[in-house]
């Protein structure tokens, strides 16, 4: 824990001073939005369809964030310095994940109220509850899949392009379960009640590949 | 090192005798389908495939668990093994899949069909692993790797299959939403030998195909004891797992 | 108590077909200093990994500081530094910033950080980002880095490389003999390495050609193992 | 010339060492577009929203593929070696360029069609020689603004973090013209002419980067 | 032709506010070589890269092979060579791979780097990826990186450290005193460094404090410097 701590206020601290993931992912939701606004010359959207083009466009951004989270342990021995400390080794995955959880949050509450502005249709204010507790599971899920999945490619000498390669397969259900619970929150005639169903697939899915991942990451770390 | 070809003989024949009995079942047993009509009898070749193919790649994902639980490399080679046995099938049932699809909605492939898309995309995802293990010169973190992508992969199929269940399918039919249930007995007992028939084949080519790798593994093992390993030609890299 | 700090039995170690490490032999007793000689490639490095339990030993037992490896290996890891060839630093971080959070890996105060800076006279530069440092200076908070925690056992990869004549006098006294801990250092520069180790190995394509005391180790063999 | 040739060769070699690009991008491709129709869920999508989808997952690839071509730069020198040749600089930008060109260029024809026959209502074929200018123009602009904004990004040891972000700003017209082009072309009843108006935007805007950049690169490139 | 290799006056460089090299003035007559002493952080690196046209000096002139810096540095581009701290190697590339690319850059034959790995004994590993070769090995492959085309100017920024005794004596017809190079050359070890050079500078913060014949630097002009 105080181990996991650490990681993440280095974490942190790193990209405080690089300035390199947060603000393109930002950038990047943003402009999906600008373009979607002007682009599709449909000044709003609601309902299903805007679910799925604030889902596609988290899930895109995140991928940026996890191509590149792993980066400066490999290029500049990262890793091997934490594998010299007496620690835990899972505390990396732990810190990892929550860094990359807490960029998507950053993303979030920059895109969310930019994409209320510039592209939904309905109010977004009276679904905000419901609408954070799914992202809050969505982020998750994207977290954890997006460490492994990062530290796996990060290995490989095809980095940039195996990440999103395995990490965008396995979030599909992830995804498929947040749009449809986003979905019905944003329909013009005013939100509807939480889609039960699809909340529990998501949790499901979080549990299931958190306990996956805590069971294999430490064989990621090894010699 | 074990040798797999302890029991082939037996197991192949077996093999043989149950899908022999599967098609003689399938052509002259079962009733022809009501509104179907002949091509329907496809269906016993398709869905044991397309669940047996899926089922071996949780069972890849298994090995791969042995493999990190024991460390034991023979564990990794079983799960590649498994993994590229059932990518054969998988692609197998996409085909027939397919011509079925082609004689029954008059497309070949019918996109917005989330069973369908869902699984090509598990197929896909599985036939990235090769390429990723290639990607890896060590051989060690390649099989650790390997295994951890086997392992996800594993755990997807299922989950995949879930949330693709809840979200309705538009065109593919639903027999086995509680496993059998409606099929009129004669189909079913068809349908059952021939599960049966492609989940022994499966078994037997997986075998087969471990027996071939250790073969050329010992080969090489004496090969270099007789060259010695003084001059070893540098690192040749291969997806495949080498001991 | 006199349990080696190291030591090793047939130890091995491949990566793929290649050897790097065959049938390796030797203790170290506490606070001795070994010099591990030999060419580019002849598996110095990776003969320190091992030790660090960075990297798994292929075949035979290795015990460091009376604990059998990997399997102990976390109980190790606490009272063992290790200087690579990397440093082992974020490059777009300070060093007071990187050594500050392995001070909290290790779990050690701020204070040794601020001790260990001034040590190697890089307080004054020590909160650019490392990239803006120059190489020898780079090198000096790695140092720092390796001390960090007070190891029992060190293991230097070339330490002095890129310190000029001043700076490894300054760090003489953290990784210097008089430290009094137990060392393993490589080096490309024989007599220096020799004049500071008790024991010398010399490594040939990952064999051992000697293991001796370091003043019995002749000009012609250390000739002979770069031959 | 020759530079750039040498460049470009040694970009492709990374580049096919790490992965085996076509069947990776397909894969990349199918997912994208399968998220994409989960998220909207909708069986098909025409027009501007085609449009918009299709433009979306251009930007996406082009910054990874951005990354992909930059990272390995500064992470190991490769620009000081570049700079220290006798060669010219704007060599640099043509061979970037070109790579990241090519890599759109690969993706794309792996991708149109599979958009086309995933996701797209309307027939592709009777609208590809139009599609394929206005991809063409458009990857012009993503190629030279990508290779431009990562040029900030060089200087190894003092370079300025902000650089490579304007990079998605300075794309959003290029982009929204793209969209804007292609839309019509997808209407589901039927391709209409092409928007002469965006296409000429198009072809301003590269023209004017493409120049900009030509002017500007070897200054960024020194010291 | 007597114009001087290598013609400073008055250069200095800044970054930000450092100064990492001021009123520096030599020259180095074509063929000979200057061996640039100093403290870590002296600015020895800095005034190779401006040099080598990687830094533009912000006071004062700098001419290269008669060649005034930076205005026609592509003049001199060619006939240069620089070795820096960095290999400057692509890891994923082999050795050969990176050989054979910068053989293009510089319109060299590739049976060229066939003949260099051979010099530096490395034609029987030059296939594997750079990143998975040993420290010494890859500054193998670096030094024939920076003589590839043959340069007139060569600089060298610690071009021995990481290479084992037989590897120096390897690398001496390419980087050594007899290649008939005019060069440039850092090092940590005075005594060395002096021994092969002609002339030497001694740099304290970017200033000089000597600039003498190499056989002239007493013992104690090279104690104070890095005192
Ligand atoms: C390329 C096209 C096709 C693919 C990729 C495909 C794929 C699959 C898969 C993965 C399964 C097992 C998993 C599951 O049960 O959901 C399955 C089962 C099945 N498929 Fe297909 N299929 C295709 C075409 C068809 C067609 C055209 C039909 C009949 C009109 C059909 C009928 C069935 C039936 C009845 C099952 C039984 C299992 C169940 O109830 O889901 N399939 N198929
Ligand atoms: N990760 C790796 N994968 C494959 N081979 C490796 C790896 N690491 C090291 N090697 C090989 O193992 C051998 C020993 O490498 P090592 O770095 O230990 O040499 P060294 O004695 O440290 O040499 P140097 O004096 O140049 O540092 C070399 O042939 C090297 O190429
Ligand atoms: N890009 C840069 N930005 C800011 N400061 C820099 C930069 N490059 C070098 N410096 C500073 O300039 C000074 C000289 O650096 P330089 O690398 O030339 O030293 P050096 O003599 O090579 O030292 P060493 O012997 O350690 O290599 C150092 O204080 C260094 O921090
Ligand atoms: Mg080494
Ligand atoms: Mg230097």
């Amino acid at each position: 824990m105080r181990t996991a701590l650490a990681v993440l206020r280095k974490d942190l601290l790193l990209e405080l001073r690089t300035f390199e993931t947060v603000p393109a992912m930002a950038l990047f939701s943003i402009a999906i939005f600008v373009i979607f606004h002007f682009g599709v010359n449909r000044p709003t959207v609601d309902g299903q369809l805007a679910a799925g083009v604030l889902t596609v466009t988290l899930l895109f951004a995140g991928i940026l964030g996890v191509n590149r989270l792993f980066v400066a342990e490999r290029e500049q021995g990262g890793f091997d310095a934490f594998l010299l400390a007496p620690v835990d080794r899972s505390a990396l995955l732990l810190a990892k994940a929550s860094a990359l959880f807490l960029f998507l949050v950053v993303l979030e509450v920059i895109a969310v109220p930019a994409f209320g502005i510039l592209l939904l249709g309905p109010p977004l204010s009276p679904t905000l509850p419901a609408m954070i507790l799914v992202l809050a599971l969505a982020d998750l899920g994207i977290a954890v899949i997006g460490t492994l999945v990062s530290a796996l490619a990060v290995q490989t000498r095809s980095r940039d392009v195996i990440g999103p390669l395995i990490g965008l397969p396995l979030l599909i259900p992830a995804l498929i379960a947040t749009a449809r619970a986003i979905g019905p929150l944003l329909r013009p005639q005013g939100p509807a009640p939480l889609p039960g169903k699809w909340l529990l697939i998501l949790a499901l899915y979080d549990l299931v590949f958190a306990l996956v991942a805590y069971a294999v990451f430490d064989f990621l770390l090894e010699d | 090192m074990p040798t797999y070809g302890k029991g082939l003989r037996g197991l192949s024949i077996l093999t043989l005798v149950t899908i022999s009995a599967a098609l003689i079942l399938v052509f002259f047993y079962a009733p022809l389908d009501a509104n179907q009509g002949f091509i329907q009898k496809i269906f016993y070749i398709h869905v044991p495939l397309a669940i047996v193919s899926l089922c071996g790649f949780v069972f890849g994902g298994l090995l791969a668990v042995m493999h990190l639980r024991t460390g034991d490399r023979r564990y990794d080679m079983r799960s590649y093994v498994a993994i590229h046995m059932a990518l054969i099938f998988g692609v197998a049932a996409l085909i027939s899949g397919s011509i079925w699809a082609k004689a029954s909605w008059g497309h070949w492939w019918v996109w917005d069909d989330p069973t369908l898309v869902s699984y090509l995309i598990v197929v896909l995802m599985f036939a990235t692993y090769t390429p990723f293990r290639f990607s890896i010169e060590d051989p060690e973190r390649q099989a650790r790797y390997a295994s951890v992508f086997a392992i996800l992969g594993g755990a997807f199929v299922p989950l995949n299959f879930v949330a693709v269940r809840a979200a309705q399918g538009l065109v593919h039919p639903r027999v086995l939403t509680v496993s059998g249930g409606n099929l009129p007995g004669p189909m079913a007992l068809t349908f059952l030998i021939s599960i049966l028939g492609i989940a022994l084949l499966y078994v037997t080519l997986w075998k087969y195909e471990m027996a071939a790798k250790n073969a050329r593994i010992q080969l090489r093992a004496l090969r270099r004891r007789v060259l010695g390993d003084e001059d070893i030609s540098p690192l040749q890299r291969t997806a495949a797992p080498s001991l | 108590m006199d349990t080696p700090a190291i030591e090793l039995r047939g130890v091995a170690r491949y990566f793929g077909e290649r050897i790097a490490l065959r049938d390796l032999s030797f203790t170290v007793p506490a606070g001795a200093t070994l010099a591990v000689l030999g060419r580019n490639g002849a598996g110095k490095s990776t003969l320190l990994r091992v030790l660090a339990t960075l990297l798994r030993a292929h075949a035979g037992e290795v015990s460091v500081l009376g604990e059998p490896l990997p399997r102990r290996a976390f109980a190790v890891r606490g009272r063992l530094g290790l200087l690579p060839h990397e440093p082992l630093l974020y490059r777009d971080l300070s060093g007071r910033e990187n050594l500050r959070y392995h001070a909290r890996l290790y779990g050690v105060g701020a204070e040794r950080v601020e001790e260990l800076l001034r040590d190697v006279r890089m307080e004054r530069r020590a909160d650019e980002p490392v990239r803006l440092l120059s190489r020898g200076m780079v090198q000096r908070v790695a140092v720092c880095r390796a001390v960090l925690h007070d190891p029992e056992v060190l293991l230097l990869d070339e330490a002095r490389a890129n310190l000029d004549p001043g700076a490894s006098e300054l760090v003489e006294p953290l990784v210097g003999r008089l430290a009094g801990r137990t060392r393993v250092i490589t080096s490309h520069d024989p007599e220096a390495a020799l004049a500071e180790a008790d024991l010398a190995l010399g490594l040939r394509d990952g064999r051992p050609t000697f293991t001796l005391p370091a003043d019995q180790v002749t000009p012609d063999l250390v000739r002979e193992l770069y031959a």
